[in-house]
């Protein structure tokens, strides 16, 4: 059996995870700065992704980054690289279908965040950043989880986008996704069924290590004591 | 491209089974067809309705593949029309099909495929070997059969191993053609009439005779179906010069 | 450092509007809860944005509705310490008090000041909880630390010490006294408790319903608060409406009493008070606003006695409350007959 | 054109996401009173629809629910009704595919929500009901905002697990998604833009409304007002 | 209704080990900030978990670590008003004191309960308000409202009054006693302010450092404090410590003076107190615990002086503070030359 699906999923998961993840934070720290009205549409954009089917995220993903797509012709000019069929345009399409879940549920949380403490650091003089970094993240770190497993999920089980973009390349881009949805499709029952398990063991263990990991000093700490959320 | 209009056979006993079910019982078809078949298909069932306006007739077009499984998970399902043999011939052994029914309706062609503006660097399946082209799309052979034709064709040509280094595959027809479409390979395999759904590509050439087994579309009434007489009919209908005209329009081959 | 506001804002139900100036003063703020003390505050933090007005600090415009100037709070430097505490929870009460030294770039003086801070405020040891690990009254501290290693130009302390008990509170009173001193800025002081403000504001400003009704010296404030809030603020327990019914002499409608100024004019008088220890009990009737009076109730608090009495035979009169010390009063062997309400001690407040 | 995807679509998303959301919420109710293992294994089990490439999902969805699966059985015997093809497919495989959104969207929710509330409510001896549904959901609402337009995005984008157990019935089951596949496989790419144009009609549409309705009063009210949230 | 709790808690850093039995009275709870109040009260409404023993509320066990029994806080009938209002921010201040009248069936009773409530504590006008738009005092008013309005078995009230002014405060103490008094349950009352849970209060605790260190009659305790800690909390002053020199006299280390007992044994003494109220000036030197005194600062209170002395040539020995109103101190010609310390008032202190 071929394990190279395994390390090509993990890496296209982890890293399109991590992009997800910044560029999901940062879309929602800016966004939650509008209008209700452009909330919505900037909501509507963001989710796009989402919305449409892998597939067809996947072409449109194909035009843009292919080589006659602005992003391709861009690519090709300045670094020589084609972006379709290359190994990093898995993480590419994962990225661009797992970004949203970030975005949406860090959106959540930043509305959520009690105002009293960015007041009282404001009025401390902390800087923007100081604040965003150091008091409200922190203090959304329960959803930043939720979106980071649930990116880290869809980055995992995507293959629409990613076959179109990527291609089917076996040690190159064929994910585990895409590994089993092939061995499916040529009837390799038995086959598909050990990539769906190795598939279950990544995430089962990605869960566990998120939820042994996370949580753990505040978790500690707060076992019986009614967290006075800087209340008196 | 013109389209091949050569089909003399098969549609005078076509056209008198089409008159029987007119006045035969309502009854609700529902056809499992893979998914190529959709433009011709739905011409088709519209037409029907004037031929048999008590039969409603419900197509569902995904891959062979997605069918093939449904069928045998029990989709209530009457007709299986499939993109390749191989499907069929699984629910046929799986004893899921009514095997007398089974008919191979209608032929596709392999052809070579390269983006219209592209400067014509390939002349025909013998330059894919050579430097003119870095990146050829293919189906996936193992899942794929027009990928499995394409290594057919070039296992006939003695090329394979060379091709087989510059080949990316893609998980269904339409992947290869967006592909071939987009400009991101210099040359890809599909089917003729996928080809003609296409402005943006240009068919090279067809694969030689004899290169590949024969593309063949078959269809059959499943074994489950609770509308035996009517799918029977429709299956006669669809072997009418009528229904057959359709196909050739979209660049099938009838017979 | 001076500060010069003059705010309005209005919500459904409330309507602030202040203006005051200080300069390098420490000011205290008595108010009635929900007067609009914390709202003033916030007005200047810039945490809430008044409707219209100016906010001026050091000639350095930080609001102004009409020129749109609107500086944001955190460039404001307007310390505002926050009734709740509202610590950062994820940071332990060290890194809570360190994060706001910005100002300071050598590390080691930084710690050296956190060290002493919280040396001042009785949390040796506590430097490593975080907030939700302590006590309301030691996250009260730990905020108060906060506030003055920041050190803003306009230092504005809400309640600073609602949550200590009194020996600890008379402790950082002195400690805030010494710290304010050397401060220099000017400094607003919100607190529910008359003598704290009292010692350690060099100005007293009262606050009621959404303005200012009393700014001034603290001595004049006390001995002459002029209105009705300022002198409840002030601690006076009885007050009652009140008009003139000749030049020197005035009815006050609560007790049923007339009662003589002393001397001052009795014209714009409309209520008179008059604090509870500072009415006498005699057994001789021949001074000025002296009456028969008879007990309602006697309480024993800690070290005194309080009595609510009123004008004998007027069973409709509001109560006096009247307080004397426990020693003046278990040395009384039979209650005197009659209440004096010298008049040199009446307040008498014009609105 | 044939616009019956559209309506079709608007129902499987809209119940879809409505099972989503209170078997998300029910879900994470329950987990977030786990030990931290457990947590970990149930996130495994509950993302999983999110991990496995769709048409795999939709391929057990098919076996569990074919007339030889058990649901299948079962529902065959006692609502004489097969589920495969049916009307109501569709929403079982969006809804199967969006609730994970919402589960661990509200887990996060739950677990960063302020206990000392809880602990007041307790000793004022309100019920668990009351406690949940008056005090933790409302106080989570802008994190189940953001979990239901996942699941509503992802119901409407849902489209290989859907075609499995669904099939492609035009006016029965042909949502858009599959509307899309279908047109675009077929090579009729006009109308598969007109498809994803509508697509994108209603998500934009679902957003801006989800915008402009939500957060609505309590925005109102807070404006200018630094969110006191139980403090002092 | 009567309670009984012993329950030992330890955290790094902070061991809570509290004893003792109430009946149908109030309790008031005196401490230093973080000396374990909030806990207590937190252990008994099942808030936060003791380590070991047991709490017991009208014979049923809430609580016992040895039998496992552990009732959950919501059917412990145990109301506990947190010292942050924890108000619902969803709901009305109305909504938030309906929903806790969870034991009244009829609604229109509960409606007007509520508009009762509302009135007793000022809050009219404001029911439709959320917590975020209510002031401090406002906020913990309506959280006191709720409390009040759930009617539990035992009532704890943890600081109520912190963020009122003094005259609401006085208002609000005077409609909670007779509320209290109607309730019969127990009621555990934490208070900084000393005169209020002398007033309100039948029994006094006090806690220091997670125990109990004192628990009574309230008369005996402000009296005769015996501990340390005890003196402090009940407001006094001056404490130094202090041993036995002879059987009668002691000697006080901080203020280097040896003092007359007034009769009481000396012989457990470890600290010795006096009352800054308590310390008489007199010009002659023929009573006992009399010495020659040095100013060292004088301090103008409200209505009232404080004097920082110290016995004269002593100047390593610390201040004791004296205080007398205003009238006495500007009555004084000249300062008189004596301090003397009445050995009747000394409060001698065994722990
Ligand atoms: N959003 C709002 N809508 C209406 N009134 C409001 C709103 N926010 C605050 N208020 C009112 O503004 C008034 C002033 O509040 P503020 O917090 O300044 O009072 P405060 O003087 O600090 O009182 P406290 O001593 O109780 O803290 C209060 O009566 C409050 O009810
Ligand atoms: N998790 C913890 N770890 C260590 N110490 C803790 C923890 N939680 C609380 N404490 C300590 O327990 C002590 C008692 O706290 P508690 O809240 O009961 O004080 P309190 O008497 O109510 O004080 P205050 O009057 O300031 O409210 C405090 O000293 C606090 O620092
Ligand atoms: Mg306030
Ligand atoms: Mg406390």
């Amino acid at each position: 059996m071929d394990y190279s699906p395994l390390w090509i999923s993990l890496r296209t998961a982890l890293v399109a995870t991590v992009f997800a993840v910044i560029i999901g934070i940062v879309a929602a720290y800016y966004v939650i700065r509008l209008g209700r009205l452009l909330k919505g549409i900037a909501d509507g954009i963001l989710t796009l992704p989402m919305v449409l089917p892998p597939t067809v995220v996947g072409f449109f993903l194909l035009v843009f980054f292919g080589i006659h797509g602005p992003a391709g012709r861009f690519f090709l000019a300045v670094f020589h690289e084609r972006i379709v069929f290359s190994w990093y345009a898995p993480i590419i399409a994962s990225t661009v279908v797992a970004f949203p879940l970030m975005y949406r549920t860090m959106r959540g949380a930043f509305e959520q965040f009690d105002q009293t403490l960015v007041y009282a650091a404001q009025t401390l003089g902390l800087s923007n950043t100081f604040i965003f970094w150091r008091i409200i993240l922190p203090g959304s770190r329960y959803s930043m989880i939720a979106g980071t497993v649930l990116a880290f999920a869809r980055g995992l089980g995507e293959f629409g986008a990613t076959i179109m973009l990527a291609g089917n390349l076996p040690g190159k881009t064929t994910t585990l996704s895409v590994a089993v949805y092939a061995a499916m499709a040529a009837g390799d029952n038995a086959l598909a069924y050990k990539y769906v398990l190795i598939d279950l063991v990544i995430s089962f263990a990605v869960m566990l290590v998120m939820n042994l990991v996370t949580g753990e000093p505040s978790r500690r700490r707060r076992k019986n004591i009614p967290a006075a959320k800087g209340g008196i | 491209p013109t389209a091949p209009s050569e089909s003399p056979s098969a549609s005078q006993p076509a056209s008198t089974a089409s008159a029987s079910p007119s006045s035969g019982a309502a009854a609700n078809l529902t056809i499992l067809a893979a998914a190529s078949l959709t433009q011709p298909l739905d011409d088709i069932i519209a037409a029907y309705k004037t031929v048999a306006p008590n039969v409603t007739i419900t197509p569902s077009y995904a891959s062979s593949g997605a069918l093939q499984t449904q069928i045998e998970q029990g989709a209530p399902a009457d007709i299986f029309f499939s993109a390749a043999t191989k499907q069929m011939d699984a629910l046929d052994q799986g004893g899921l099909i009514v095997t007398s029914s089974k008919v191979d309706l209608l032929k596709n062609e392999i052809v070579l495929i390269v983006p219209k503006d592209a400067p014509v660097k390939v002349g025909g399946f013998g330059d894919v070997a050579t430097d003119a082209v870095s990146k050829i799309a293919l189906g996936d052979p193992k899942s794929v059969p027009a990928g499995q034709y394409a290594q057919d064709t070039f296992n006939y040509l003695n090329l394979w191993d060379t091709v087989s280094a510059k080949a990316t595959y893609g998980s269904d027809v339409k992947q290869v053609l967006s592909w071939v479409d987009s400009g991101n390979v210099d040359c890809g395999i599909v089917y003729k009439t996928d080809a003609l759904t296409d402005e943006n590509v240009k068919v090279i050439a067809e694969a030689p005779n004899g290169s590949h087994t024969p593309v063949v579309y078959p269809l059959a009434i499943v074994k489950a179906s609770t509308n035996q007489d009517a799918a029977a009919a429709f299956i006669k209908y669809l072997q009418s010069d009528d229904a057959l005209s359709v196909f050739d329009k979209y660049g099938f081959v009838t017979k | 450092m001076s500060l010069e506001i003059d705010i309005k804002k209005t919500w459904p139900g409330f309507r602030l509007d202040v203006r005051f100036k200080a300069e390098r003063e420490i000011v205290g703020f008595l108010g009635a809860s929900g007067s609009g003390k914390s709202m003033t505050l916030k007005c200047i933090a810039g945490i809430v944005r008044p409707d219209e007005g100016v906010i001026i600090a050091d000639g350095v415009p930080l609001f102004d509705s009409d020129k749109k100037i609107n500086v944001p709070p955190r460039r404001r430097e307007t310390g505002y310490m926050f009734q709740n505490a509202a610590l950062f929870p994820n940071m332990t009460a060290r890194q809570n008090v360190l994060c706001a030294a910005k100002g300071m770039p050598d590390r080691s003086r930084k710690l050296n000041r956190v060290k002493e801070l919280f040396s001042i405020m009785g949390l040796d040891g506590l430097q490593d909880r975080y907030p939700a690990e302590l006590s309301g009254g030691q996250q009260q501290r730990v905020a108060l630390a906060r506030i003055l290693m920041s050190e803003p130009n306009v230092l504005m302390l809400d309640e600073p010490f609602s949550a200590l008990d009194s020996y600890l509170r008379w402790q950082l009173e002195q400690e805030l006294a010494v710290i304010l001193g050397e401060f220099g800025g000017t400094s607003l002081f919100v607190s529910h408790n008359r003598d704290e403000v009292y010692r350690l504001c060099h100005r007293v400003a009262v606050v009621s319903r959404g303005t200012l009704v009393a700014d001034g010296d603290k001595w004049e404030l006390f001995n002459d608060p002029r209105s009705y809030d300022a002198c409840l603020l002030t601690g006076c327990k009885n007050i009652s409406p009140a008009g003139p019914v000749s030049d020197r002499t005035i009815a006050a409608g609560d007790w049923d009493m007339t009662l003589e100024c002393g001397g001052k004019p009795a014209g714009d008088v409309k209520y008179v008070g008059i604090r509870a220890h500072d009415i006498v009990l005699t057994d001789a009737c021949d001074l000025p606003n002296c009456f028969e009076f008879e007990a309602v109730s006697t309480l024993r608090d800690t070290f005194s006695y309080i009595l609510l009495i009123r004008k004998a035979g007027s069973n409709a009169a509001k109560t006096l409350r009247l307080e004397m010390s426990r020693e003046k009063y278990e040395s009384l062997k039979t209650l005197p007959r009659y209440v004096q309400l010298p008049p040199e001690k009446l307040l008498l407040l014009d609105k």
